[in-house]
């Protein structure tokens, strides 16, 4: 399951003809916690009944009549159970990982060992504020670092993840469109859009209009103008966009959108590209929201937990979501949620419970501590250029059969498309992505965006080494060298992964979302 | 270069070689405007060493007073429960701690078949039909809960909302419903519990305009609610019925699927993760069949792989956002799947028995530390209803709560939340959370400190730190 | 890598003809780390320096010429190259491991989790004893514990392992002999006995006597008598020995050491067997060691850490190594190496540096705790009813070809012979051993004792369930079944481990090891 | 049936019967002499719930002062150097941290590669031929040097050894080679250094008789030793070299391996491993060709597979014990494969530059402190040799070094080791060690602490927990 990025490999093989080569893995039947285990195990041993036992403390009606069924295992079951299960996942420390637009960059240990700390940990949410001044120092010094990197001066931390910071954005664009007694209806967004964007838009209450791709890759001006009226509420935008495309017109863009009043959202989950190079903030955007879980590294968790802030501009700041810290005269932090003035002076409200996710905060506090100004700076540089180099060898390699989408350069990620290579070789993008896995690679992220037919959306981040895009892009060259004397082998990928291609259409005719007991 | 990067000087120059430019500059000149160039760099320090960051981070986590560092009572929403050393090593493991959401399934039939065994098991807590693979946490659990009810009856543009229902809840269901315009009702609380007579009247008020009457599940004073009374009146509205519960106390209360909940959602920190300031921590989410096409967020089901063995995918997606994006049923998309996991796990380290005796057990130490603190003199409880781990008293008049907190605090005990933080009707109230941690020992200590503390506010004595939090979640 | 243990899995393959299927971590050619990374790179940087800086501090003539010729690599490359190698390892989080004499029971989390408190991992072992009081309390409470157990009053913690307790004993021994003005020069150990027992007595500068094994698998008394002698210093038992047998003679025997004026010596490694349920020191011998990495679960860790404390009786335990821990009158603990009288009052000295190993004391220890008194005898019990279980169902299965070495019954493990199913069906031990990786389980010990021909040593511990011990007997069974039709099967394994078969022989005849550079 | 076992009633009844007996009870019976049974179990108590013991295991922990708890100085064998995350991820790993000697190698490969890499970076820090794949410890690994010598040539029952060796390492030599019948000569010091006239004097005086001669580098003072010159001494009569080194230090100082040492060892704590109160950690062994088949325990080599691919195994086995028995050439089995590995990632983390630069930086940080503390009125270096990490001082001569100890520890910084618990000559003495977690700060902190402490000594100060440990390992 690991990438293979020597130098030095065993000539690759045919795959096996049939599955008389099965892995134990593959051989094991999945078995769920739920079909193991008997009567009578257990891993839990209760604390000793300490105190007197008096009956009839809960009314007979309120009273369960049958247990959960849970699992009955012992510690050493359970244990080798979920050790098991892990194994039969790919993982970004025992491999290359390039998934677009998902940042998937080293999660250093410290962040772990750190965030483990007691003071951190076991700290309650509603600890009286003078009682858990580290944690707020942290995040009151989080707020402002962001807020350097976003070139925004107010930051909200609050948010869960990425799509919990647009409804935040949206919400506080309506807020501040309605404090002005303006009610407007639409939200406009290009058709590169990840579909957080539009779902969040209706989720807020507003209609979503698309706005054209210009063949440069960028937001189609033309199409922005003709769509850009006073119904207009925000334009979200992210820049590089999906396609990797930092947009050229980006000061037109902002100069439009502010034409009309409306708000300017950054949807920064492509913030990678451009840490310390060009901010958010100077190029006109009001409201941007960080992916701490893709730019500041927080760990992926096999979808989350993420932690999605938001930074604004001073006329957005009163309407964030409360609570707010404040560093009051005498140098110690406040948490409020009733701002006199400023920050959240006239909030949307809450956004989640308590403050966020904290333990986010801490492992993406101590990435900035550890890398600082510059080390970010050389982040979003070398992933940069390690995009751009692997596009280099790809387009070298097998450039006639996975063109680049638009453009010859890319930021942080860059689209390719299959379109040639599904006609002139037989293989559809899917199926190469497939055949990676039995190299030992995570593919990148497929069809995606929607607006490239067999997209194959591919970034490495700043953290892989020269060796290990040099292996990738030779697999790639090698499976579509192996496809073009014989597209079985790839139509039929994988072969030595824990499961064999999975049956997604059965899944959705009959679904079976829990173990039947 | 870093110690997380790895481009050496010779590694750039064949990298910008193969490019075909002479400098990193020139791919950025080609592509960023002049005028939006950051110039001289971000204004923020150097980098530091793995150890002094460390240090540092060890420093700010010793300026905080943990659950480590005191006998705490505090809960609310999150609680001190220990959590199996198993849990931090199997959350540590590569494997899970670093993948992202399992877009490739035959790569990631762990993390997917975890998700397939979480969902059974809240089914089986909640006693309902369906669960999702988990949401951010509780009260955006209750919110998404409201979202369900509006995509069910988009006509009816009011929440009918038991004034016990948690006030983050309660907040962030009002924030995110301002959005598409559904408003919050309040229902009054009669000693303690949902006031069904006035949730009858308001539904007759209101009758077709009401999608939900949310509570909650004990409710935010720790009382029980008569699940299937509040249910049957919204279902006599056809309005739905969205419960938020503690999934500890399902251990030995009915499952709230058997008492007529529509949606059963609520916080998950109690189940294997830790307070960690609030988060992160995972919401659950489960519903009745009926409405399995607008759960949000993610869901595994089973299938087969082409050799027919047994496997896991992510199903039902055309409802959500990167499919259908406008017309999805959520906008969520990473969600908190780790500690969905750690949920899991913890539910299987109790085990069925397990977990009805940790509720036992919390029932029982609940009933003693009730007992032991209405004891006090001038202390009363602030409502009768049965408990299970949670409880509220009324402190004397002629002390101020956030005083008599910190007092407590500096005796190295914290005895609870200060109700008045959150409304003014509660001003004198304490809630007071038990967990399996806090032993009678403990309970017996939380009474001694907390009738000195009293009788210290008396005389006048202050906290060198200042009273607790004041009041700033007023909600009315 | 896992095992097997579900009841229903897909049919079991033939293995492939060819290496056509070769599995991703076959495919990749193993790469040390001093031949990964690039000049430059690093995972470390140093602290500022932060005094004034002096020159020639070090005199020319002393410093390094050359650099040590480490890797240079980022922390990413570090931490994938390592989580790699480590998926190419067998585990027992992950399979069942019935490796006899070795233990391998489950290891508790917890323990891994106390152990790391700071309180004890950043614990000087030179601090004042009066500022590590709950260290000495620790230790000394394990003593107390590991004394209970054994039945011997006087514990030393201090030896690595259990060849260091051996060692520590039979040192031990000598000088109560000097002591008594005797200068013995032999030590007997049956011929059953375990390699660590005869190079110790090596070590301790005695010579070894063998002593043969009677039909019943126990000591040959007539042998021992007629080889006891009065220049027999001690001899050397496991009881259960390494067949598993409890011996019947364990009361005469201990009457003849004794009656010669040696002391009797407990080889540790089998006391899983007999926690709480028969005592060496009732058994009369007068020395014991314990594997503290086998009946106390401290993790095997690939090879160690192990911990080998001793136990003695009051005769020789003023002989015993220093420094010794003592409980005070005022209840505080000290630690002395220069005791008035007791224990190490004539001490053999120091045999190692410090205290011994703590941080297994702590896990041993927190595992005591867990299990309690009746916890350790549960253990033992349902070790020996896991063994005597799984060699029923082996004997009902596959009996006529592995039968079992001595008696009808076991202990706590069993030895079976390979030597029909070598002759009959044309499968060595060994093929046996290899073909059970294929099936994802870590095979029992092979070739061990010494006294079997073809001999499989089991051991399954306590902490398996029923459920693995019937997967693993099937298993054995399906092999010896598919050696019956084609035994070229079994002697080619394994096929899907991350190497096949590896040359030994061509190891060991032209060495390298070590990375060339 | 505890937590860890799985057998149920119904498990037990079905397995007795398959066995064929009606009760556990029958199989003991059948194998035990009535006479041996213990009766009545253990008198131990009952077990205790895992958040029962992680209570009094953390109890225990906060009872102790550790390097987290105070500013240390202490060292004298083992450092208190900051150990990177990644190896705690690392270790932690079921699949290092489960399984046992690498047996079945095809299964094993990352175990053995993990030995292989170590033994390559002991044989590049030692400039030595050949490792092994660890012993205990660092004194044990001088004892197994020592009996390397010994199997080297038998006829000569002496080792001259350093009086500056480090005392346990001393002692752990003396203890083990008693039963062999060697014996120990000391060499003495001149200023803080091994005396090479009295060396050759001995030499000249016991000549065939010695077979090692045995010295640390740094020596237990502190002070660099001129290795060749020890080196060829013993060379001139026939006799090994054997230095044990901290490894920290090679990375500035001369390879043994370079200066005439046949056999360089010592003690493996400080890359990468916890202090422990002292284990476990390992021992490092590393010798020139002409001994490798004297070499102590595993070895792992490489070969290949029968498909031609590149693999590990143990290998020169005919050295150990489970195949030589009593003519092994040790009797080791288990040793410290997962300390090992702590050690080579350690080593790889600190990479080939950072080595030299964590010494470059000791070095200096070191100087500064020498210079700060015998800048204290009354205190002075005990010897002037150059140092690296480590550096010993004497007190004045009307104070009790134990009593300034214990003032200091009262006033959070931990100063060093006292001398003289090991020497009378050293009384009065202080061994100060620093790491790179010792920064200039705590070095000021440390001098104005001493003084204080000193100072407070002489006015009669008393610490409540008495004087630091008073001397009790005196070796001469
Ligand atoms: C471009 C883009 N926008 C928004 C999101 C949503 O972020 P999150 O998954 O944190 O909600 C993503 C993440 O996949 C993304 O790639
Ligand atoms: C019977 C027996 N005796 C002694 C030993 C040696 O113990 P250790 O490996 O801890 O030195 C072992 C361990 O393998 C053993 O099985």
């Amino acid at each position: 399951m690991s990438a293979v990025d020597e130098t030095q490999t065993i000539a690759y093989d045919r795959p096996p003809a049939d599955a008389s080569s099965a892995t134990p893995m593959q051989r094991e039947h999945a078995t769920t916690i739920f079909e193991k285990g008997q009567p009578g195990r257990r891993a839990f041993e209760a604390p000793a009944l300490d105190v007197p036992l008096v009956d009839g403390l809960i009314p007979a009606s309120a009273r369960r009549a049958e247990p959960a069924r849970l699992p009955n295992v012992s510690e050493p079951e359970l244990v080798r159970h979920y050790v098991r299960l892990s194994r039969r996942n790919f993982d970004l420390d025992s491999g290359f990982y390039p998934l677009g637009s998902c940042t998937m960059k080293h999660n250093p240990r410290l962040h772990e060992r750190v965030t483990a700390l007691s003071g951190h940990a076991r700290l309650h949410p509603l600890q009286d504020p003078k009682r858990s001044q580290g944690a707020l120092e942290l995040m009151y010094n989080l707020e402002h670092a962001l807020g350097e990197v976003a070139g925004l001066p107010h930051v909200c931390l609050q948010p869960s993840a990425g799509s919990h910071g647009e409804l935040a954005g949206v919400l506080v664009t309506r807020a501040y469109h309605e404090a002005r007694g303006e009610h407007r209806t639409k939200v406009l967004a290009p058709d590169t859009a990840h579909g957080t964007n539009p779902a969040t838009v209706t989720m807020a209450g507003y209609e979503v209009v698309p706005v054209k791709t210009s063949p440069d890759g960028g937001v189609d001006v033309e199409d922005l103008r003709a769509k850009a009226d006073d119904q207009v509420a925000c334009l979200m935008l992210t820049n590089p966009n999906t396609l990797g495309v930092f947009d050229p017109n980006i000061e037109e863009i902002a100069k439009i959108v502010h034409g009309i009043g409306a708000t300017l959202y950054y949807d920064g989950a492509n913030l990678n590209a451009v840490m310390g190079i060009s901010r958010p903030g100077d190029m006109g955007f009001d409201i941007v929201h960080y992916n701490l879980h893709k730019s500041f590294t927080q760990p992926h968790g096999g979808g989350g937990p993420g932690s999605g802030p938001i930074a604004v501009s001073d006329r957005i700041a009163p309407y964030l979501p409360v609570p707010v810290i404040q560093k009051l005269a005498d140098g110690t932090f406040d948490l409020t949620s009733t701002p006199a003035q400023g920050p959240g002076s006239k909030s949307i409200g809450k956004l989640r419970g308590f403050q966020g996710n904290y333990g986010c905060f801490v492992r993406s506090y101590a990435y900035i501590c550890s890398l600082g100004g510059p080390g970010l700076q050389d982040a979003s540089e070398t992933a940069v250029l390690n995009a751009n180099y692997l596009l280099a060898r790809l387009q070298d390699l097998v450039g006639d059969k996975l063109p680049l989408a638009f453009g010859d350069k890319c930021m942080h990620e860059f689209v390719l498309s299959g379109t040639v290579m599904k006609r002139e070789v037989g293989i559809r993008i899917l199926d190469l992505a497939k055949r990676l896995l039995d190299h030992g690679y995570h593919p990148p992220t497929v069809y995606f965006p929607l607006l490239v037919d067999e997209a194959l959306l591919i970034e490495p981040t700043e953290t892989e080494t020269k060796e290990t895009l040099d292996a990738f892009a030779e697999a790639i060259a090698d499976i579509i060298r192996e496809a073009q004397d014989d597209p079985t082998i790839a139509q039929n990928a994988p072969y030595t992964t824990p499961v064999r291609r999975l049956d997604e259409a059965k899944a959705a005719k009959r679904p079976v979302l829990r173990q039947p007991l | 270069m870093s110690r997380y990067t790895a481009v050496t000087d010779a590694d750039r120059a064949a990298m910008l070689d193969a490019i075909g430019v002479s400098s990193l500059e020139e791919i950025f000149e080609a592509q960023i405007p002049a005028g939006v160039r950051l110039q001289g760099g971000l204004d923020l320090p150097d980098g530091l060493p793995e150890q002094d960051v460390y240090a540092h981070l060890l420093e700010l986590s010793k300026k905080n007073t943990s659950a480590e560092d005191e006998i705490t009572f505090l809960g609310a929403g999150m609680y001190d429960h220990y959590i199996p050393a198993a849990i931090d090593m199997l959350l540590g493991r590569s494997e899970f701690l670093t993948p992202y959401t399992p877009y490739q399934p035959e790569v990631s039939q762990g993390g997917l078949q975890v998700m397939f065994e979480y969902q059974t098991s809240i089914c089986e807590l909640t006693g309902l039909d369906v669960s999702n693979a988990s949401v951010y946490e509780g009260p955006s659990a209750v919110a998404a809960a409201g979202y369900l009810a509006k995509l069910a009856a988009p006509k009816r543009p009011l929440y009918l909302v038991s004034a016990a229902l948690h006030p983050d809840s309660r907040q962030t269901l009002e924030t995110l419903s301002v959005g598409y315009g559904t408003e919050v009702v309040e229902v009054p609380l009669k000693d303690g519990a949902t006031d069904a007579v006035a949730l009858k009247a308001l539904l007759d008020e209101h009758g077709d305009q009401v999608s939900a009457v949310v509570f909650q599940q004990p409710n935010f004073l720790g009382a029980i609610e008569d699940v299937q009374a509040l249910s049957d009146l919204a279902h006599e509205q056809g309005a739905l019925s969205i419960c938020q519960a503690d999934p500890i106390a399902l251990g030995v209360l009915e499952a709230p699927g058997n008492q007529g909940v529509d949606v059963c959602v609520g916080e998950g920190q109690a189940l294997g993760n830790r307070l960690d300031f609030g988060g992160p921590s995972f919401g659950f989410f489960a519903a009745t069949n009926a409405h399995i096409r607008r759960m949000p967020g993610r869901i595994a089901g089973e299938t087969t792989d082409a050799d027919g063995r047994r496997g896991f995918v992510l199903t039902l997606q055309t409802r959500e956002q990167h499919i259908r994006r406008e017309k999805a049923t959520s906008n969520i998309c990473t969600s908190q799947a780790l500690n969905a996991l750690a949920g899991v796990v913890y539910l299987t380290w109790l085990g069925r028995d397990g977990l009805v005796e940790l509720g036992e057990l919390l029932i029982q130490r609940t009933h003693y530390a009730r007992q032991a603190l209405t004891a006090i003199d001038g202390v009363s409880a602030l409502h009768d209803q049965p408990v299970v781990r949670e409880f509220a008293i009324t402190l004397p008049s002629d002390v101020e709560v956030g005083e008599v907190i910190a007092l407590a605090q500096d005796r190295g005990v914290n005895p609870g939340f200060d109700l008045g933080r959150v409304r003014d009707e509660w001003n004198g109230g304490l809630l007071v959370a038990l967990t399996e941690q806090r032993s009678r020992k403990d309970i017996d200590r939380l009474a001694e400190v907390l009738a000195e503390s009293i009788t210290a506010a008396r005389n006048g004595e202050r906290s060198p730190l200042g009273p607790s939090a004041p009041k700033q979640e007023v909600v009315a």
